[in-house]
């Protein structure tokens, strides 16, 4: 089912959390690029994105993701994924997103390898 | 064929329409149990086929036709707009497109026909300045 | 009218079908918003309509096809067969149908057009010996 | 999405749960009702049903609650149901199936109201 769109940030001291609920498209990926962005102005690069409620991403979200990633390479910060589905880490693999952020089972494990 | 059937599903050209025709795919390979992942990859590519058809056909109906024909131990779908087609040059070239970002593997554009082809089993690409036909088919894999 | 959208389904009348026109159905609704309720009554309607088409229909060609038309505010469903046909003797008397039961306020049958009835907005029932469409529309409730 | 079809039973000594995930259609209603018909075989006739993983009733399946309504009042049995979301419970009560079946919030009222 079509997951009410959502983006949940959870900031620490030293990184930020964003959580997405629901279809990763244009609409979704731009409010996640938006809130990614202004926790990389404050000076937030350690980043986690955790997809474990988002079950569809297209390839506009995709882009969107690649952004993030640029922008935190520009400023020498780090992005992990969680949450992914075996069908999103093999995308991202083929994408050659995983060579540029990491891709960790949990939470937990994504905060920790910051 | 038994155990064959067909379910027909004509989407408008608009945002998140593709999410439609994704699910009617994984019901249909839900039907027919396909495993978790197959479903997901069933979806993904009928997203990717279908927002193709939106953003590049130039189609004047603005409409994009679906037909899923499952069967036991396979889910075929063809998926067609009436636009202005794609040429074998942007077939052939597709590898290359998008703009260069910071790290040259990190490509922006050309994703859709590349995750098509490696979740699909076929990938067939017919097209004439009529408009274009993408078909795939995934077949499920024993337990 | 401005932002309305069409969709056109056609699923064979083959168990578990109705899902696909279900899912159809509530992706539409998402899209514009409904609540949560209204997607889920939604899904009712459409899936009793369809299970009465495969039952009672006797149509040849075994299909079923589902107009949605989903506007802003509202959500139109048409569901059609080539079958037989309602008689108008019938639907006066679905009250009555459906043997006793041992507590006679619970009856097994005629249940069907009862709960299309009860959840959505409009249901109109259009029925020949060429075949039946029952369609229903869906208004969005302000939140 | 169309979740996978279960039936699963926790047993006590006084009475039993039956819940089902996904589309209670004929199928998984013949599931319920075969399982229902051996607990009251054995002489468990106090039963709740737990619909909370099954998002989509049709009326088959309704059809198939009633005549384990009717197994039980046979036995004068109780059967409670919980989960249910509000559209199942508004068609339980128009169904009169909530004048022979109590409807409670959660698994555990539902036990306790036996
Ligand atoms: N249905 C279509 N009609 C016309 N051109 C298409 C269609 N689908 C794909 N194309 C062409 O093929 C190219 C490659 O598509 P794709 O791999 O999905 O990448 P992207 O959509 O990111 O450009 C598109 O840029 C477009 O030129
Ligand atoms: N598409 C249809 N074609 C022919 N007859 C139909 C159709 N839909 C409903 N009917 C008739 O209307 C009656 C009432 O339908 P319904 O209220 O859904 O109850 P039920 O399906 O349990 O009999 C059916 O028994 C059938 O005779």
């Amino acid at each position: 089912m079509l997951d009410k769109l959502d983006i949940q940030i959870r900031e620490a001291k030293e990184h930020a959390v964003i959580e997405t609920t629901g279809y990763l498209n244009d609409a979704l990926g731009e409010q996640l690029a938006e809130k990614a962005q202004a926790l990389i102005q404050d000076g937030c690069t350690q980043l986690v994105i955790n997809l474990e409620k988002t079950t569809l991403i297209n390839s506009i979200g995709i882009s969107i993701l690649i952004e993030i990633i640029e922008a935190l390479t520009e400023r020498e910060g780090t992005l992990n994924f969680c949450g992914l589905s075996a069908t999103q880490e093999r995308t991202f693999r083929m994408m050659a997103i995983a060579k540029y952020a990491g891709i960790f089972p949990d939470e937990e494990s994504a905060i920790a390898n910051l | 064929m038994s155990n064959e059937h067909k379910v027909l599903l004509t989407i408008p050209m608009y945002p998140d329409m593709e999410l439609a025709a994704a699910k009617t795919g994984s019901v249909l390979a839900e039907l027919k149990d396909f495993n978790e992942e197959a479903v997901e990859e069933i979806q993904l590519a009928i997203i990717e086929t279908c927002i193709n058809a939106s953003e590049h056909s130039q189609s004047e109906d603005k409409e994009v036709h679906i037909q899923f024909l499952v069967t036991d131990d396979r889910l075929e779908v063809k998926i067609t707009d009436r636009g202005v087609g794609i040429t074998a040059d942007t077939l052939d070239g597709t590898r290359l497109l998008g703009r260069p970002t910071i790290h040259p593997d990190l490509r922006k554009r050309g994703r859709g026909l590349q995750i098509i082809r490696a979740l699909m089993d076929e990938v067939v690409i017919e097209s004439s300045p009529n408009g274009t036909t993408v078909s795939f088919t995934k077949k499920k894999t024993p337990p």
